[in-house]
């Protein structure tokens, strides 16, 4: 095909440079420049898709964002993009696009029968049915899912990046139509920051299809001066192919550029789109208007469109929609089309239900021969696949004889503007009914920001360039860039034109007429009628929001830019009240789609969220570790050696510990420094247990609980001296405690003189564990004395490892002779590398956090988050003992409160299984006796179990109500192959008991 | 005894770096790591008698009270961080001890000096895309009217809090970024990753004014 | 009913071009006095409206709603229905309500297109896994259906799933009993079935005060004057403090905004909910073909129904993270509701200190599913004055005497 | 995403900031004497206010300082902030 209806000469597009694509798999030629509608309008293509529910034909309506129907399926494969918006494609070579939501195709679709039931499925149909029988739903659903959708999702990997960024500016001006050019330059030139952003492919709004002329220039020209100002001013940024898409609190607008969308494939590279969040001092929004379309039977045909459209087509790209026109119009804009068409050959008739006016641009249409019939409306179209014909009905007058009906192959729709007020009512304002203008226009400003142009209802041109002016000005000045006398620009001159008012008609006919003559469609993409407006009053759904809801009017990927406002006076016809008093829905972002992929950003995979690492996991990795998170950390798990699997490699890091020793990277744990006089005073109220006895060089073990007196985290603490400690906390609860404790401080205790101030990256820690620990430290540190009376258990000691400083802890999370070291992390690999040297002879073997597991619970010590679960408490625990009677602290008083110091509540105890080779599951339920019922009381569950190298046969710690008191008893877990185990409550300390082998010689 | 060589950067696992890793093109982004550099936390009252006094005595530097600013000596730059806190940067290539020369100073005042040099990762980038490249990142004004040289500011950058700090390398753009040491992989990879469309070739992007 | 929904009143009120629906229910003027008025009709509200009505045969009942029926949380969740709670009350109130679920459509006469599509729920981390574990044996013996599901399993349900994300899926529990309901049908349904059976239901009618006199409640006063009432029932959701501030009573709860997305609609491709509580994110995709995404509470508290945008971000993130390929689907709205979050992320149902003054709240960001369940209670609760066996526990004596039920402890995201 | 005014660095994103509810509940120096009931008040219950709510921030990836400020719950609209300890000054 040869585009026939291209015009031979106008328009914006190249004529030099055609573009071949392909639509529903025939190809078709374009022009660089065209947008994939302009293009198909330019072949004759109208028929282009088939709409959600009904499945019938539509065609191309708008030529912006505000298109509901002409959605296609872009691309296949890697670049696929569902429901594409074929007025937005930019066309590029190659471009392959299908319509959506037609199977096999938009000619032969399967579905297309629904419209003949269309009256059994009305508006909010299926709630009345797919009842009986009961159990049939899932495959009606099945039936209903099936018909769901439009286009598809991608199954291959998204090949495109996403960038984002954050902006500042002083003033931000939302579409660069003459409203947002004239403010951009007015701005610009007070030297305010200014950031400019337009939905299109290039700056100029309406007038890049506009026939106006400014101070004399013509519309292009006048642009292509503006721009090249703006591109002088080092402050200006200006933003074409960036919708924004929100307009958030304070004043922070989200905003969308388009990098690539518009390259062939094989040409795109680098970023596809990148999201802005601009946070600006003031807003300018001269975001347009959107042309209303009219209510009447069948409206929905292909070749049925916007007067506003027409235009577009015929001077930006160049393309004639139709013809033979007829032109139904309620106010002068139709007039424009009608003209447009006429000039470029086709024959037009005006349907205008006004009487004669007189105005500018229907006398300039009359002294062209236009045909007008005056006081007369469109009943409804006919056609197939596209428009045939209308019939007429006369207005308050008799239709002229013989105007009964019309043949047309383009119906063009004036039905008034509806300013683009979206982000005004996203910024929290209430929209104001204009019954001059028949329009909502933004009324009380709520964040700092201002609307201009058409979007504020100032539909001329003039009106649009001064009030730019303004806004751009006084922006800046609320900045305090005064305008430098003289260089504001003076508004353009402009043609004057007469315009005569609007008529606003919501739909044709009586409520009969909507009901059972042809459709008269509102909401086009989800086939919303007038007919089921009035439905669903009469069904009770009465407020706006009821009938969005149970009619589907504005859910649509368009959200109801054509449709909404004919909806809603509709709704208030019917109910017989104002458009005011029947409000409009919620405006919410987005105001145009914007990928997930945009909104995600870079932020995936390992950006997700950041992998911690310690100074030795470049060491792990290359020793084979496997890795397990726990919080943003990745920590060694286990290292197996080749054939092992993880229970082999964590038995033999358990035994090599157990009979020599191990080395363990201990590093994340939270270490926080706590310092001054009142250091003591402030520990006591953070933890139950007293501080003031704890000698400088010694350990202390500390739970920390919150207010409801629950466990939040607890650690070994130091004492560095009189007035310093070091604190340390559990890896996933470092940051909650160290605001937990800076929040106290600061709130509550300020008067207290103590500095907190965390110290977990500076100290790489590794723990030296094993009978032959202290041979090893011995042999790399001379400086500390490791003998038993100069150093004990739970003391620490400050020295030097190869010159490097060290603080050496004597605890044990084993139960074996073990020490902890903490060095400089930039030293942490070498101290690390000089300790596995000296361990080699003993067969030191690296040990990850599992065995470190084992380890703990084969000696009954408790993990925080995994034996407790913020519903414990330390009598819960047996620590009772660690409350301080003679204090208050954190949390203490809750204990007291009568459930939770009921004696009987679960505890911690040991569990050991009767079959020594079953290790129980963790979080295994606990039974009295085996049950088999639906129901059974629940005694506890198991939280920790292991198979324990040392004693040869499985462990468990567990919950218990009444635990404590049920010593030696036997409950049952429940397998999840069905069967029981049984297991006996015990000590929770399953090896060495009297502590004998950390306390050695 | 230890060397210099037996010391380990946090990004060690983007190559090893013995002078400290480097990425990026001068007339772009380039991005530097300045390794091992001497970093003091310090905690103290500005208004309590002789505190400033006795800092500026032993490490030659005033310590800033005005929020978000910096002051720098002959061989220290100390940040503001809060109304009571400081990070004190010596801006020597030798190590100076400056906490326990602060310890010995302060004697018996309210006060707390903790070594960081281990504790944080120095990152410098510089050229005309670094703005571009930080604002990514951190949700702060970057412009020059906002932020200038001499000021700093601890903010995000992408999911890690950084601390920033302005500087003019002979007239050229460029911002130191210390970051926590365990998240400086993190930081640097994500920050390579978005000085790639800076680098690279590929559409050019708005505009970098920002 | 006279008007019974059917496949028979749809033909025949087909042929007549749908021009003799009856109302699904009334828009009465107030009385002056009613046994019992329930504040707010939301689901919970109409809910308990239609069980007092049904169950215990109380007729004088007016709901009042301050705007639409149905407009507040119930009309912005993202529908996900499940039962699989942790503690043995929570699992067993939200089982009653998901038995209620199973027959809603039929007894309500109103088809809420409750559809039971599994609910999955993934453990991303070992602790996540014993939690996950502990949580489906724990439901094994509170008669709610459960497994375990491994990630090679998890991928035969969600083929477009990356189990290899920042944190790797471990596995999940899959409960098959689970899925999503049309939200508006269920508050519509309920209004529907209540107004049937004579409740009033009086919208655009904001409750502004609450009158008590020697310990008792009196009535409320309204936009629409001073109603009387012997029992007055609260269930207003984000707006329960105020509600309580009316009567001079204090609760432990917070509102917060809590935002939700929804994708373009696209051809199915994800046929159960997932949700993940480490990558934090919930998604299902309703039959109009939209994928429904929810996103976590905002830190701040409000009443604005709308919240930050990085709660947006973070939640796309998790979302990519998860399903890479729905990266170049695009987000078409956000919304937000406000929820009233307690420290234990369990309900209040219960009766106050003041008598004849009933309090249904802290719901948070899960009651939808318990729409039926919490009417069913409530209703047996402001019909005997007591509470019943169901919500015996959620009384707010518990944050006095310390019998919390930590749901926070298990799960986090408790959609 | 708010914009907060850190009273010591200045306007700066939310997202630097964690929220810390009500503000001005004081903990009871004397708990070990109050009833359940006085200690369950404390602990658990909250104004949340609808409208000027007084509640605290801190600046946790800027200077870690918390602060009191009073916002609008409705519009989210802040009125003013105050170090802790000081008086409240007027957002400009
Ligand atoms: C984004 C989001 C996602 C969620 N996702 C889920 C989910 O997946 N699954 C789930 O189970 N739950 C979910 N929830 C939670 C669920 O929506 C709520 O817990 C539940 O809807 C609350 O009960 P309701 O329906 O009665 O509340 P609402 O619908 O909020 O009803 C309360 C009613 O009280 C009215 N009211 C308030 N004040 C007054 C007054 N003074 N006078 C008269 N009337 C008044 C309100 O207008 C409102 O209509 C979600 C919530 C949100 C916001
Ligand atoms: N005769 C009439 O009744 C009538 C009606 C409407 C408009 N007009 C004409 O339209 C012009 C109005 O000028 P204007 O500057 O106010 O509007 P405009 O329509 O010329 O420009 C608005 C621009 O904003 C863009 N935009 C809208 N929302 C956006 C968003 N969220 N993000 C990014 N970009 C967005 C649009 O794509 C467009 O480029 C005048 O020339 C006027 O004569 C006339
Ligand atoms: C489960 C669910 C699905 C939704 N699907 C859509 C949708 O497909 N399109 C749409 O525009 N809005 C959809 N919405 C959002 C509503 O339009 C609306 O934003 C929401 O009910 C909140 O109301 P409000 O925005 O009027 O405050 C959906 C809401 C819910 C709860
Ligand atoms: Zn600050």
């Amino acid at each position: 095909m040869s585009q026939s209806c291209r015009l031979p000469h106008g328009g914006r597009v190249q004529r030099s440079a055609p573009v071949r694509f392909f639509f529903n798999d025939k190809p078709y030629d374009g022009l660089a420049g065209d947008t994939l509608a302009s293009a198909l309008i330019a072949n004759g293509v109208h028929f282009v898709a088939r709409s959600w529910k009904y499945h019938r034909p539509r065609g191309i309506v708008a030529a912006g964002v505000e298109e509901p129907n002409a959605l296609v399926q872009l691309e296949t494969g890697a670049y696929t993009i569902p429901n594409a918006r074929a007025t937005e494609i930019e066309l590029y070579e190659g471009l392959r696009a299908t319509s959506v939501n037609a199977r096999p195709d938009i000619e032969h679709d399967r579905m297309a029968v629904a419209r003949y039931f269309s009256r059994f499925i009305a508006a909010g149909f299926y709630y009345k049915t797919f009842m009986w029988p009961r159990a049939w739903w899932p495959k009606y659903e099945e039936r209903i899912r099936d018909a769901a959708g439009l286009g598809t999702v991608p199954d291959t990997l998204d090949p495109d990046r996403y960038e984002k960024t954050h902006a500042h500016c002083d003033v931000l001006i939302v579409g660069a139509g003459p409203a947002g050019l004239a403010a951009a330059v007015a701005a610009g030139r007070t030297g305010a920051r200014v950031i400019l952003v337009d939905n299109q492919p290039e700056p100029g709004g309406s007038l890049l299809w506009s026939t106006d002329t400014l101070g004399g220039e013509p519309a292009g020209q006048w642009i292509r001066r503006v721009t090249d100002e703006l591109a002088t001013m080092p402050e200006v940024c200006v933003l074409p192919r960036t919708t924004a898409f929100g307009y958030q609190d304070h004043n922070l607008v989200t905003a969308c550029e388009r990098l690539t969308d518009h390259l062939p494939l094989q040409q795109r590279a680098g970023v596809r789109e990148r999201l802005w969040k601009i946070r600006a001092r003031r807003v300018v929004l001269a975001t347009g208007a959107h042309e209303r379309p009219l209510v009447f039977g069948n409206n929905d045909l292909p070749g049925v469109m916007l007067a506003s459209a027409v235009c577009t087509y015929i001077n930006h790209y160049g393309a004639l929609p139709g013809r033979q026109a007829v032109v139904f119009t309620n106010n002068d804009s139709g007039y424009q089309a009608a003209l447009d068409l006429k000039r470029n050959g086709a024959q037009v008739v005006v349907v205008d239900p006004r009487t004669r006016s007189g105005s500018g641009l229907s006398m300039r249409a009359e002294q062209a021969g236009i045909r007008i019939i005056q006081q007369a409306v469109i009943e409804h179209a006919v056609g197939g696949t596209r428009v045939s014909g209308v019939r007429l009905q006369g207005h308050g007058a008799r239709l002229p004889a013989g105007t009964e009906s019309l043949s047309c192959d383009l119906l063009v729709m004036a039905g008034g503007w509806n300013p683009v007020i979206h982000l005004y009512a996203q910024s929290g304002g209430k929209p104001r009914w204009c019954d001059q203008r028949a329009c909502f226009v933004p009324d009380v400003q709520v964040q700092p920001q201002i609307s201009v142009g058409a979007a504020n209802g100032d539909f001329s041109l003039a009106q649009a360039l001064s009030g730019g002016v303004r806004a751009g000005i006084e922006a800046s000045a609320q900045c305090d860039f005064a305008d430098v006398s003289g260089k504001a620009p003076a508004a353009w001159a402009t043609h004057a034109s007469t315009e005569s008012p609007i008529l606003p008609i919501w739909s044709i006919g009586s409520g009969k007429a909507a009901t059972r003559g042809p459709k008269q469609f509102i909401d086009y993409q989800n086939d919303v009628s007038v007919s089921d407006i009035h439905l669903a009053v009469r069904e009770g759904y009465r407020s706006i929001e009821h009938v969005k809801r149970y009619t589907a009017m504005g859910f649509g990927t368009d959200q109801g830019k054509l449709g909404n406002i004919n909806g809603m006076a509709v709704l208030a016809g019917v109910l017989g009240q104002s458009i005011s008093e029947t409000g409009t829905t919620t405006f919410r972002p987005n105001y145009t789609p914007v990928s997930f992929g945009t909104i995600a950003g870079r932020e995936l995979g390992d950006m997700f969220d950041p992998i911690r690492k310690t100074y030795l996991y470049e060491w792990h990795v290359a020793h084979g570790a496997v890795f397990e998170d726990v919080g943003n950390w990745k920590r060694a798990r286990h290292y197996p050696r080749p054939g092992e699997d993880m229970d082999a490699a964590v038995a033999r890091e358990c035994l090599a510990v157990r009979h020599s020793v191990g080395l363990l990277d201990y590093s994340t744990l939270g270490k926080i420094d706590v310092r001054g006089p009142d250091s003591v005073t402030f520990l006591n109220r953070i933890y139950p247990n007293l501080w003031d006895k704890l000698k400088p060089g010694r350990c202390r073990y500390g739970l920390m609980l919150d207010e409801n007196g629950m466990i939040l985290d607890d650690g070994v603490n130091l004492r560095l001296a009189e007035q310093h400690f070091l604190v340390s906390t559990t890896t996933g609860g470092a940051a909650r405690v160290m605001s937990w404790m800076e929040r106290w401080l600061q709130t509550e205790w300020p008067d207290l003189k103590v500095y907190l101030t965390s110290i977990t990256d500076q100290y790489a820690t590794a723990t030296v564990a094993g009978p032959n620990a202290r041979k090893v430290l011995q042999k790399v540190c001379q400086d500390i004395n490791f003998d038993k009376e100069a150093f004990p258990f739970m003391g620490f000691k400050e020295g030097t490892i190869d010159g490097v400083f060290v603080r050496i802890l004597r605890v044990s999370f084993s139960g074996e002779l073990s020490y902890e070291v903490y060095m400089p992390a930039n030293l942490g690999q070498h101290v690390w590398n000089l300790l596995m040297a000296a361990g080699e002879e003993f067969g030191i073997t690296p040990y990850g956090t599992e065995a470190m597991h084992v380890l703990r619970a084969e000696k009954g010590f408790i993990i925080v988050g995994q034996d407790t679960d913020g519903s414990m408490t330390p009598l819960d625990l047996g620590m009772g003992g660690m409350v301080s009677k003679a204090k208050d602290c954190l949390g203490k008083r809750s204990l007291s409160r009568s459930d939770t110091a009921s004696p009987h509540r679960k505890q911690l105890v040991g569990l050991l299984p009767s079959d020594p080779t079953c290790v129980l599951p963790e979080g295994g339920q606990i039974l009295n006796a085996p049950s088999t019922a639906a129901i059974a009381a629940m005694q506890g569950h198991v939280t920790s179990s292991y198979m324990s190298p040392i004693l040869q046969r499985s462990i468990a710690l567990a919950v218990i109500k009444d635990g404590l008191n049920r010593m030696e008893q036997e409950v049952t877990i429940p397998l999840p192959d069905g069967r029981f185990a049984q297991a006996r409550i015990c000590s929770p300390v399953f090896y060495d008991p009297e502590g004998a082998r950390q306390n050695v010689d | 005894m230890w060397t210099e060589l037996d010391q380990e950067t946090p990004l060690v696992g983007l190559g090893h770096p013995p002078g400290g890793f480097t990425h990026g093109q001068l007339g772009s982004v380039l991005l530097a790591e300045l390794p091992f550099v001497e970093l003091t936390n310090l905690r103290g009252e500005p208004g309590s008698p002789g505190f400033l006094a006795a800092v500026l005595d032993s490490i030659g530097s005033e310590l800033p009270t005005t929020p978000n600013t910096v002051a720098t000596s002959a061989d220290c730059c100390a940040m503001w961080l809060a109304p009571n806190e400081w990070l004190l940067r010596s801006t020597g290539a030798q190590p100076t001890d400056l906490a326990r020369r602060l310890d010995a100073a302060l004697g018996r005042q309210f006060f707390a000096a903790t070594d960081q040099s281990s504790g944080y990762s120095v990152i410098r980038l510089s050229g005309p895309h670094a703005r571009a490249v930080l604002a990514k990142g951190s949700p702060l004004d970057l412009h020059p009217r906002a932020f200038g040289v001499g000021q700093c500011a601890q903010t995000l950058h992408f999911k890690t809090s950084v601390l920033l700090r302005r500087l003019d390398l002979a007239g050229q753009e460029a911002w130191e970024v210390i970051v926590r040491r365990s998240f400086a992989d993190y930081a640097v990879r994500i920050m390579l990753d978005a000085m790639e469309e800076y680098l690279g070739p590929g559409v050019a992007p708005g505009s970098s004014s920002h | 009913m006279s008007n019974r929904y059917s496949i028979f009143s749809l033909i025949k009120n087909g042929l007549s071009h749908n021009e003799k629906w009856g109302q699904a229910w009334r828009s009465p003027e107030p009385r002056r006095e009613y046994d019992v008025v329930i504040v707010g009709a939301g689901g919970h509200g109409l809910a308990t409206a239609y069980y007092l009505a049904k169950v215990h045969g109380v007729r004088n009942i007016a709901v009042l709603e301050k705007g639409w029926l149905g407009g507040g949380n119930v009309a912005r969740n993202t529908t996900i229905v499940r039962s699989n709670y942790l503690w043995d009350e929570s699992a067993r109130l939200y089982e009653k309500s998901m038995q209620l679920w199973e027959g809603l459509s039929q007894d309500l006469n109103y088809n809420v297109m409750f559809s039971q599509r599994g609910v999955l729920n993934l453990a991303h981390t070992l602790q996540e896994v014993r939690d996950t574990q502990r949580r489906i044996n724990a439901n094994r013996y509170n008669g709610v259906d459960g497994e375990w599901v491994t990630p090679e399993q998890v991928r035969d349900i969600v083929p477009i799933i990356n189990l290899n994300t920042r944190y790797p899926v471990l596995g999940g529990s899959l409960q098959r009993r689970g899925g999503v309901a049309r939200h508006d049908a269920v508050a519509w349904g309920f209004a529907r079935a209540a107004d049937a059976l004579g409740v009033d239901l009086i919208q655009n009618c904001p409750v502004t005060n609450i009158r008590t006199k020697g310990g008792a409640v009196e009535g409320v006063d309204t936009g629409k004057g001073f109603i009387k009432a012997k029992k007055v029932a609260v269930v207003v959701a984000g707006h329960s403090s105020v509600l309580a501030e009316m009567a001079g009573i204090r609760l432990p709860i917070e509102s917060h905004p809590l935002q939700a997305l929804v994708s373009e609609p696209v051809k199915p491709v994800i046929h159960t909910v997932i949700m993940s509580n480490a990558v934090h994110a919930y998604i299902s995709q309703s039959d109009k073909g939209d994928l429904v995404i929810g996103a976590g509470v905002d830190q701040y508290t409000g009443y604005g129904q709308r919240g930050s945008f990085q709660s947006i971000e973070h939640t796309v993130q998790a979302i990519v993270e998860m399903f890479p390929t729905l990266s170049r689907v695009r987000m078409n709205r956000q919304w937000g509701g406000i929820v009233d979050v307690t420290p234990d992320a369990c309900p209040i149902v219960s009766k106050t200190d003041i008598k004849g003054l009933y309090f249904n709240c802290g719901w948070g960001t899960g009651g939808f599913k318990a729409t039926p369940g919490s009417g069913w209670v409530f209703a047996h609760t402001i019909a005997h004055n007591e509470p019943h066996p169901l919500n015996a526990a959620f009384s707010i004596d518990r944050f006095y005497n310390g019998h919390l039920i930590d749901e926070h402890g298990a799960a986090a995201v408790a959609h | 995403m708010l914009v907060i005014r850190c009273p010591w660095c200045g306007e700066r994103a939310e997202t630097e900031f964690n929220y810390g509810g009500e503000a001005d509940i004081v903990r009871p120096t004397d708990a070990e004497h109050l009833s359940d009931r006085e200690w369950g008040d404390y602990v658990f219950m909250r104004k949340n206010t609808l409208g000027l709510h007084r509640e605290q921030w801190v600046h946790s990836h800027g200077c870690r300082r918390w602060f009191v400020a009073e916002r609008d719950t409705r519009t989210y609209q802040f009125k003013s902030y105050e170090k802790l300890g000081a008086h409240a000054m007027e957002k400009s």
